[in-house]
This record gives C-alpha cells, structure tokens and sequence, in this order.
C-alpha cells in the first residue's frame, strides 16, 4: 500500500496473517488468546451488521458502525482490568461487547428508548459520549481520583488502575482533548489516550485535522506517542497493555495512535461515496483486522473450519437475539425524565410535571389535524 | 416563483449572498465537500471554491475564533454549527468576543458574522441533536439572535443577516428543512428584525417562531373550528424582539401564550410574558400563558412527541386562556 | 456567633467542608498556594494539602472536565472559576456534562459539583470581571442555581452546596466580600433552595438576591420614611425558584419589582414576572417591574455606578408601582 | 544561573552584553538601531512605572506592568511592518507605545473611562483581549484573511504580510491557543505564536502548565518551535524576523517561546511574595533586559552618557505626561454605551436608552442614604 504512514507503525501481524518482530514491543499470549480474539472481533461485527440493519429498516433512529475497527477496539480493552476504567466514545461497540453490556440494551440509546443507561452493569465502563472530545477530561480526572485513591505506583502490580479514553482522529482537534493533554501531563496522571484514526471525521479527511501524524502531537506537550497497526490486534494489545502498565505504575499519560479505517459510513445518515473513493475503501479492505487473525490462526492450526463454522453459529444466535431485542426494547415514558432531572427537584419543575401527568390524563378531546385543516394549514402558511 | 424547500431555500440565499458580495465566506464542519450533514451548502464549495467554502477542523471555537479574524481583516464570514448541541464549545468566542468587539472598540470594529445553527427536535435523533438553545444568546447583549420558519423566509433572511454589519445568530428550523414552500426571489423581502402576523384572529395571539409556527398554525386553525379565533405571530427577530407588532395584536386580543421548543424556565416566553404583563397590563383578560418543552434536558426521542409542544397542547393552552 | 465578612465566612464554611469529608477537594487556578484572587481559600491547601486543594493549569473547560471525572470516582469538587467573565470556556462542560450525566444515566451517576462564581459588579474593575451569568445557568434544566448575600448564608450554604448530590452553580457577590455579618456557626441553617424574607412589608414585595438584596434593603427603609411598607425577599436559590414564598408575598402586597445586576431581557426578572402574572393574575395591583442592568455589555467602571441598579433606581421603581 | 533552559536558547547578546554567535540567527542591525531598541524600552519601563504609580495613586483601577519583558515586546514588534497585523494581549504595553498607541489614551482602559478603543489610532494593532488566549484564534482567522487577499508569498517580499499574536505561558493550557496551532497548521495560515513565557501566570508556576519547554509543543502541531532568551533584545528581534518572514513566503505559522520574567507583580492587586522568592527575582534582575543592551552599546561606543541622559529626559517628559494626562482623561456617559452595542438598535434596547435618560434628567428626588438609615439597615440585615 503506497502509504508511509505504515512505515512508522507498530505492527506484529501482516496483512497477509504473519506475524513479525518489533523492536520494542511483543505479544506474549497464546494462540488460543489469539483465537479469544478472533471471536470477539467476530461476534462484534456481527453484531455491527445487524444493527446497521435494524437502522434501515427503521428499528433504530442511528447507527455509527465501528466496521473495521474490531482490531483496535478488541486489541485495546483486552489490555485493560479492573480497576482501570475506560471511557469511550460512540463507535466504540466491540469495547462494549467486551465489558459485559448487553447488545440489546446498548441499542436503546440508538432505537431511542433510553438515554445511555445499559453502563449500569459493565463495571469499569462509563457512558459512550456525544459531544467530540468531551471525554478524555472526564478520563483525565477519574484519573485524579485513582491517583488519590492509592491506585497508582504501588508495589503490587494488581493494586494499581488506569484510565484510557476512546476518541477519533476528529477529535484531536477540540480545545478539551488538548486540555486533557495538558492536564494529564501536569498532574503525570495515569490515563492512555487512545485515539482511532480512522482517517476521517464524518467527511473530512485526517489531513485537516493535521499535517503530521497524531501520535506526535503527545512529544509537544512532553509525554510519549506511539502509532500502532489499528487493524492488527496483536500490535495494539501489546502496546496498549505497555501503556497501561506505565499509566498504573505512575508514568503518566500515553497517546497510541491506532492506525486504522471506518470501512463503512460516519454513520446511517451518512454517504461516504460523497467524499472518498471507492479505490480507497477497496485498499483499505485489504488490510482487515480480522483476516489477517484468521489466516494466522488457521496457518498455525490453533483453529480449523469447524472453528470457524461454531463461532458463526454463535454470531447468528447474537444476530437473531439483536434482531428480536430491539424491537421489544420496552417504551420509555416521560415522567420518568422528569425524575432523573436532578436529585431532589423543586416545586416548579415538580408542577411541570404534575402539569404533565394531568394533561396526559385528561388528553384525547382535540381531534388530530386532518386532511383539511392540513389544506388549510398549507394556505395560510 | 419558486417552490422550494426550506433546506434549498438556504442553499439557494446563501449562494446569492455569495455571489452578491466576494467578502462573504461559509466555514465550518463538512460544509465543503460534503455539503453539510443537511446539504445546506451543497455545491457551494464546487462553484465557489475551497477558499470561500471553507471545511474547518473539528472545534466550535476554532472556528468561531477564526470567524472573529476574517471578520477584523474585512470578512463577512457565515459559519455553520453542525447541530445545536454542538455551539457550546464556541459559546466563549460568542459571548465574550463575537457579540462584544463592537461594543469593546466603541463602534469601530464591525462583527459581521453568521452563526448558522440548525435547532429544535422532533428529528427522531440523538442526544445534543434535538435542543433549542436560543435563549443563551438572546440574553446576550450584543447579539442578534432570528430564526426563519418557512422557506420563503429561509431564502430572504439567510441573504439579509450576511449583509448586516450585526453578529447574528440564526437559527434553522432543522425539522422544517424539508418542507416545502413558495419562494419569490424577486419581490423586496420584509424586514429582518420584524415579526410577521401569520394569521388574523381577534380573540387569543400565539406567539411563536422556528419549527412551531407550523404547530400554531395547525393549532390555530383547529381552535377556530371550536369557534376561536386565533392570530398567529411568526416573531424571526428573538433579539431584538418587535415588541410594537406583538403589543399591538395582544392589545387587541387580550389574551397571548408563547409557544417554544425550548425548556420554559427563562426561554423566549419568559421575556415576552414579563413585557406583555407590563405593557398589556390593562388589556390582558388573561395570563401569558406558555407552551414550552418541559425543564428536563431532551429526552429520548421515542418520548418527544410527548415533549415537546404539539397542536393539542397549544389547543388545550388555548381553552384554559379563553376560560379565565 | 462570630463576625466576620462574607468572604471569611466562605472560607470557614469551605473548611468546616474538607474536614467534614474526605471526598471533598477543590480546584482552580491560583487557589492553592495563593489562595484564591479573593483569597476564599486561604490557607486550605496549606492545611490540606496538594491533593485536596488543587491549583489547576488554566483552562476552565479543563478543570470542569477533570471535575467530571474526579466525581465519577466518588469526590465531591468544589471548583472556583477566578471571575464571572471566565466561565464561558467551561460553558460545554458545565451544560452538556455536568448537568446531564445524572440526566443521562438514568439517575445512575450523581454529579456533587459546586461551581464557585464570584460575580457582579461595583468593583471598579476591567472588562470581564464585573459580569452576572446567572441566568444562562438557571435557564439549563439539571443545574441548581444559588447565591448568598451575606456571611450567615456564604458560610451555610458552601456547606450545604458541598454536602448536596445535585451539581450546583454557586454564585459569590464579589463586591460584598468584604463586608462583616454574624455567623451562627451552631445553629441548624435554613434549607439551601428556600428564599428568604428578609424585611417584611405589606405595600409592595421586592425580589433579589446577592449583591443586590443590601441594596434593596436599603431602598426599603428608605421607602419607609416615605410611608411605603416593603418586603424585601432574598431569593437565595435561583433554580430552583422558591415561588412558594415569593407568591405568599406578592398574593399579600400585590406589588413586586424585581432587582438584578444581569441584563432585563431574559434575565431572573423575566422568569419571575412570568411566574406572578400567572400566579397573582388577580392579586397584582400594577405589573411586575424590573430594575436591573441594561441590555448592554458591562460598562467601563467609571459609567458602572450608572448601569448597575442602586437604591435610587429601586425607590425610582416603588414609586412607580404605587402609582399604578 | 542554574537553569537548564538557558543552554536551550537563543541568545545573542548575553547579560554581560557581550554578543554571541549562534549558529541559525544572526541580528544585522547597526549599533544606531540597537541604540533605537534600548530608547524604547527605556521609555516603555518609565512609563510602565508610572502607570504602576498611578494606580498605587488611585488613579488606575489595575495595572499589569511589564516590567522585565521590555526585550521580548521591543525585539519582536520591531520585526513587524505594514501589512502585519499584531494581536496582543494585555501586557503589551511596549508593543502597543512602538505602535504608535498614545500612552495617555491607553490608560483608559485601565482607568476606567473606556472599552480599548486606543488602537484606533495605531495602524496594524488589534485591541487588548481580556480572555486568556482568544486572541490566538483572532489572529489565525486574521491570516487566513490575509491569504485570501493574495498578500502571502508574493515574489516581492514587501507585497507579503503576516500577523504576530502574543500571548502568556499560561494561556498554553487554554483550548483556544491549542485550537489555534491547529486551524493555523491545517491552513498554513502566517501568523507567529508569541508566547512571552514570564514564568508565572499570576502564582502559577509554569511547571504546572508544562513539564517540558514550552517550544517543543509546536513540534506536535507540525510546526516550527524556537526558544528565545526574551531578555535579549536582538535575539528575540532576529527570531522573530526568521519566523515573520516565513510566514510571509507562506510557509506557516511558528512558535517563539520568549524566555523571559515577570520582574513586578501579575497586576497591582497581586502580592507574589505570597508565591515566589525574592532570591529567584534577584537572580533574574541580573538578566536585565535593559542593562545588558547599555553596557553593549556604552562598550562599543555607540551611546555615552550624554545620549543616556537625554532619553532620560525624554522618559521624564513621558512621565509627566501621562501623570497629567491620565487624571485628565475624559470621563464617559452611560449613554454612549448604548450606542455602540449593536450597529441598529431595536426598539427594546432604545426604549431602555430612554428610560434611563429620562430617569437620569429626572433624577436627584431622592436623598442618598444617610448614616441613620445605614444603622438601620445594618440591623436588618
Ligand atoms: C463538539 C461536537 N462537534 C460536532 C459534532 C458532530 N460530529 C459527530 S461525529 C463527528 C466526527 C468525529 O470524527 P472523529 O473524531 O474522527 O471520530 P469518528 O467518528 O471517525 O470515530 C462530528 C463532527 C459533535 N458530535 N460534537
Ligand atoms: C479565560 C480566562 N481565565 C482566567 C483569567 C484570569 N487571569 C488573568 S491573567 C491570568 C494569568 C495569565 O498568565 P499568562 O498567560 O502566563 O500571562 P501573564 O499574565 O503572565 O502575562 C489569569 C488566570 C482570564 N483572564 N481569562
Ligand atoms: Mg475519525
Ligand atoms: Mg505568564
């Protein structure tokens, strides 16, 4: 692929599934790791595909695929243990996955049911969140918080904890991800910044965003930036698990650059064929995360195709699952909301919704516009 | 005579306004290429070029920032905020710097920039995509603060807000974007600071603006088959508020309730229920009334038609003023 | 019972916090080893050290972000922002994280944050620094909203703020930091979202809070020697609004103006107005007025004696409301 | 001095005033113009004292004196010609005198009787900003202007412009400043990042805001970073030319880090014996920006006593009249304020200016508070 920027990444596992040498970094698991890999990255684009599914056909009001990014995402948590804590994104579903949130739950925010709530029972996950960047200052002083609990630089490995924090190429440009930079870096808090350069932000190329690569931007404000393979899952684990060693141990804060590529749209809403060639996305498909794992898996002989065949028995099952699940996402109402505004809520917005209930109770004497008022309504307007 | 919709009708204003003077210059998020994730500004980069159709890096403030810049060296830069959610991280730039440089350098420095925000919900979308921050920048001296609910207005006042000298914030209706209305692109457009009666009614004024006069309208409508008659007031201008047109309609009226999308604690309808009851004093028959979205941050959107205002509240805000 | 001024009464009340509990920490620029531009935490980081008393690299949406952070590991930050004027780099922070994490988790996270802002003005200061954002914050859904005026209140309701699950903005009159008042370090505190009369009357009620309720203290016995009976309320919370009390009020006088330092438009007085035009619609001898600062950005402070509403402004309004 | 970062700098001029060679930078100017830079800042410290006196004198309602950084401020503005365009912050005050700002008018800010509305008369300076790195952005957007209107990388250097922003070591942490690297890196915008690094932001040591050199951060960006001994006047000339021309041929933005101290206090409201050590501000007295620059030019023969008398007279006359002159200052209305919010005020605004115009015409019927009343209301509060 005619692209420098794979010269100047860690990779362990070609493209073509063999795995190679790097100076400074290694993967140490075994094969059936490796293969514990594989189905996760499996099992979360199916997972993936369905829900892009589920979104045309109405079921969901958005979908962000992370198609392409299993490798990045799986590589990465799979680094992490409690206490660390990760803070993702929106896209980042293969995390997720691995953190024990229920598929079907974290479609509510999507299908619209539901605020973010299906974190409540992954430990060590917080909400996925909206707004570009916002997060990694959320990561930056839960950090803090570890820092003051004793969870960082202690003698027993297994005491200490990290933050990493999930964002996109896009996102290196907001003023909040440079301050959680600068915050970390004086306070040498132990969090990973892991950004997946997916080489867009909705439409606009990387090359907007930066002229140089990101993982450098970290050396400006006096911390380490590496660049991995974002599609080789090995790469990322092995300098994932690094950073997040030197986070607990008390180093401070890491940027990883995972290299890698949103093979589908921004997101449902999206039409990628807009602002990127399809020459582009073909070259890119030569590079999946998952293949590559298959091949090297297969050469080995740690799977075989039967393998092969009950994982995807399994992503069908999850598949069917998602499929039912969604629909039968229970209806949210709106009194709720008005509970989960603040904690104890005073008498103005407790009439609001005292106005509310009233109002929906005494409802249905207004008949609906029909066709001739909307005749009207056309005129007048 | 055209008919277009209100998405085109932007489009089609802001190339016009692009074409009318080589100082304006769009920027902001996917605006170029793309067109804008509402393909407000489609084409414009192609016939325009990537140096008055600009794609900004992904910061709010960076982009508001920048805007304040071009605008010092003689630019009348418009500016797009992707969604509404999304303007907070600019607010600083907006309320320290955009709405203040005039003021700071006693009249010598102009800010003529437009800040493009698509607002409101009822889009089926995700958090930050649905909100009506509009009473932020209302309560900021300084700013002129419109929002355009029809296509013909879209078309006109898109054009009138790039040629004033005034930062204006302008809000589009983005549920509205694919409604579709007539456009004369020819005739002299009204003013844009001046609220427009929608509908004559004699017996109870809606006051309104953005995605609700539709609503209101509908409502209106409905209230007249019930033997009300109900004038509706499109106000576009939120700051400054045309308070002559909607003095003179709930003097006649007596009666006047505000309909906003935006959370009733300190929204539009707040100010214009504090004026009424001073200015209409003697007139009102009954209390401002308003129909707003409820205090509690945008809901899930399978809950939003249960929040935000619809015709049947407008309609049972209408019995309980025309019952006082 | 001590006397001391309002802000060594905040500096009390912020130690009696971080001995009370060991989750609390505060964080802002220059407040450790300085101790604050105000010196409201003088001394704290000495006595608690480094890791309570956090001096931060100056960046407001910064502190606000690791704020978040800090309370979903379970601590309770007390963040100051150095002047009004400052906030509005943390505004996306404060309204889209904040105030909505509790919001967004389906009441899962709590979010114990103060926001200090001393604001207001009458300083003599430069641009920026005199400045009364209340009403942008009273306006979100999600945030408490509240402001003392005297030592008493400064030192009880830092605590209680602290003590408090809601995020809360916690607004701090500058200009009255140097003024003396008992403290009742003993006694139980009054509720902290409770207003408070403070001169009771029969003719007419004014509605304010922080630096204005002396003010209009004042402008009330000066109205008594002209044989007008005030009530004077310090709202004391913003959001929420005590409007038990404030319609107990107006229900009996019939009168209210409301006194701010924020600009009219949008301001608490149109929310307030609101409220009593609707709630005292037959009770309400003459509208509700406002006197408040202008609608225009602050002033160089050699004009701000003329912009911000005094005792003669205020009395300038009771005569007008008796004359209805 | 034991500061490592003195070993990092450029420096041509040292505290001895002897002149030093450094491989990249060299300062061409002849002895007559070196004697022009120790003149202005001469002329800038008086005043600035003055103006800190005027303020102790109640005069002032607060001064940032800047005090100690009259190198960096006239090196650097010195580079500057017509088409630049500088955005400082509000600490410039040498800047702004170089200009062509009147020193009595620009006192009015900080007394009180107006906005910033001084620079109208200095060509090519944008008004004080307030805000902690804001005007960085101004300055970038102000650039991209400037290449619009064909005015970067002209064949004729002199057809060619570039604006120059100044800012604080602690304004590095602000989103803003960092935002700013990035719009100017992606556009190639001409603008050079002047970040007088005096050590402190009020009592905050710069170690809090970065635990390396602050240049360095440039590099993450993808542009150049240069740090300069900010005490030396011709070194920070000779940097700043470098980079201004750089810009102007279109190669972008650059970052100067001025090494330099803050000799008084933050502001007049501020006590740094509460934060730092009279040794370490002794230490830096002997890196004077001023002394250096006279025992250059009295060793070379190029100023004698006679010339430094003169310019003393000539600070004695500045003096006097901005001692004069302050206290003269025209005091402003309230109503000219109302004027000059929006270009066309709507009715709600006029009829506010109204009120308050027929309040203030009708006003003077009520007696001001008397001791008694204050008793009383002492006692009800
Ligand atoms: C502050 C803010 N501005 C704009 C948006 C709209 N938006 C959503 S995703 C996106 C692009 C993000 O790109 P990147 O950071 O690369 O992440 P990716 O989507 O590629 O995973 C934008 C502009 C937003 N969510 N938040
Ligand atoms: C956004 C913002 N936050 C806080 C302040 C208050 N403040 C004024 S000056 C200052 C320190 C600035 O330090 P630095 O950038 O190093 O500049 P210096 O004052 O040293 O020239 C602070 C915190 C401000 N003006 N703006
Ligand atoms: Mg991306
Ligand atoms: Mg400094």
């Amino acid at each position: 692929m005619p692209d420098p920027a794979v010269d100047d990444f860690v990779q362990l596992l070609t493209p073509d599934g063999e795995r190679v040498q790097h100076p400074d970094f290694s993967f140490d698991g075994s094969d059936d790791v490796v293969a514990g890999y594989l189905r996760e990255m499996i099992l979360a684009r199916r997972f993936d595909n369905e829900a892009t599914a589920l979104q045309r056909k109405g079921e969901l009001g958005l979908w962000p695929p992370a198609l392409g990014q299993e490798a990045a995402q799986v590589g990465s948590v799979s680094a992490t243990r409690l206490p660390d804590y990760v803070f993702p994104s929106y896209r980042e579903h293969a995390i997720a996955l691995h953190l024990g949130v229920d598929p079907v739950e974290m479609l509510s925010t999507f299908r619209g049911t539901a605020m973010v709530p299906w974190t409540a029972n992954a430990e060590g996950l917080h909400l996925y969140s909206f707004v570009i960047g916002t997060q990694t200052l959320h990561a930056v002083g839960y950090a803090m918080g570890m820092q003051r609990d004793g969870l960082v630089g202690n003698a027993d490995p297994a005491a200490n904890g990290a933050t990493i924090v999930y964002f996109g190429d896009g996102a290196t440009s907001q003023g909040d991800v440079n301050e959680a930079f600068i915050f970390a870096a004086s306070y040498t808090a132990p969090v990973v910044f892991f950004c997946q350069n997916n080489q867009y932000a909705i439409s606009e190329p990387i090359a907007l965003q930066s002229k140089i690569p990101l993982y450098r931007r970290a050396s400006g404000f006096g911390f380490p930036g590496v660049r991995v393979d974002g599609n080789d899952v090995l790469a990322v684990q092995a300098v994932t698990a690094w950073a997040l060693e030197r986070a607990r141990r008390g180093k401070g804060p890491t940027l990883i650059e995972a290299y890698t590529y949103r093979m589908g749209a921004h997101t449902t809403s999206d039409d990628p064929t807009k602002y990127r060639s399809r020459d582009e996305t073909e070259q890119w498909r030569a590079r999946d995360p998952i293949s590559r794992v298959q091949a090297y898996l297969l050469g080995t002989g740690a799977i075989d195709q039967a393998w092969l065949d009950a994982v995807d028995a399994e992503s069908e099952d999850l598949a069917v699952r998602v499929r039912q699940g969604a629909v039968a996402l229970p209806e949210p109402r709106l009194e709720e909301f008005f509970d989960h505004t603040v904690i104890d809520p005073g008498e103005v917005l407790l009439e609001q919704r005292d106005d509310y209930l009233e109002y929906e109770a005494g409802f249905a004497d207004h008949p609906d516009t029909d066709a001739e008022t909307h005749a009207q309504v056309q005129e007048a307007f | 005579m055209a008919t277009m919709t209100l998405a085109k009708a932007l489009n089609a204003g802001l190339r016009r306004a692009l074409e009318a003077d080589p100082k304006v210059l769009l920027a902001g998020e996917d605006i170029g290429k793309l067109g804008g994730v509402f393909r407000i500004t489609e084409h414009l980069q192609r016939d325009f070029g990537a140096d008055r159709v600009i794609d900004s890096p992904l910061a709010e403030s960076g982009i508001l920032g920048t805007a304040v810049g071009l605008a010092l060296r003689g630019y009348r830069p418009v500016v797009e905020i992707q969604f509404d959610g999304f303007v907070y991280p600019a607010f600083d730039q907006i309320i320290s710097q955009v709405s203040r440089l005039y003021f700071r350098s006693h009249g010598r420095l102009k800010m003529p920039i437009v800040v493009r925000i698509p607002y409101g919900g009822g889009i089926g979308a995700i958090e930050h995509h649905s909100e009506s921050p509009e009473a932020y920048f209302a309560h900021t001296p300084g700013l002129k603060v419109v929002t355009c609910s029809n296509p013909l207005d879209a078309y006109w006042m898109i054009q009138q807000a790039t040629a004033s000298n005034n930062p204006i914030i302008f809000f589009e209706p983005k549920r509205r974007y694919h409604e579709k209305g007539e456009v004369d692109t020819e005739a002299e457009p009204m003013p844009l600071f001046q609220a427009r009666v929608v509908k004559h009614g004699d017996d109870l004024t809606l006051l309104t603006y953005g995605p609700m006069v539709r609503t209101c309208v509908e409502a209106a409508i409905a209230a007249g088959e019930e033997g009300h008659d109900i004038e509706v007031i499109d106000l576009r201008s939120l700051a400054p508020l045309d308070m002559a047109t909607v003095i003179d309609s709930v003097t006649k009226t007596g009666r006047a309730i505000v309909v906003h999308e935006a959370a009733m604690t300190l929204g539009m309808g707040a100010e214009l229920a504090a004026r009424l009851q001073q200015a209409c004093f003697y007139s009102l028959q009954a209390p401002v009334l308003r129909v707003t979205g409820y205090d509690i941050p945008y809901p899930p959107s399978r809950v939003e038609s249960a929040f935000l205002p619809d015709l049947d509240r407008v309609l049972d805000a209408v019995d309980r003023s025309m019952a006082y």
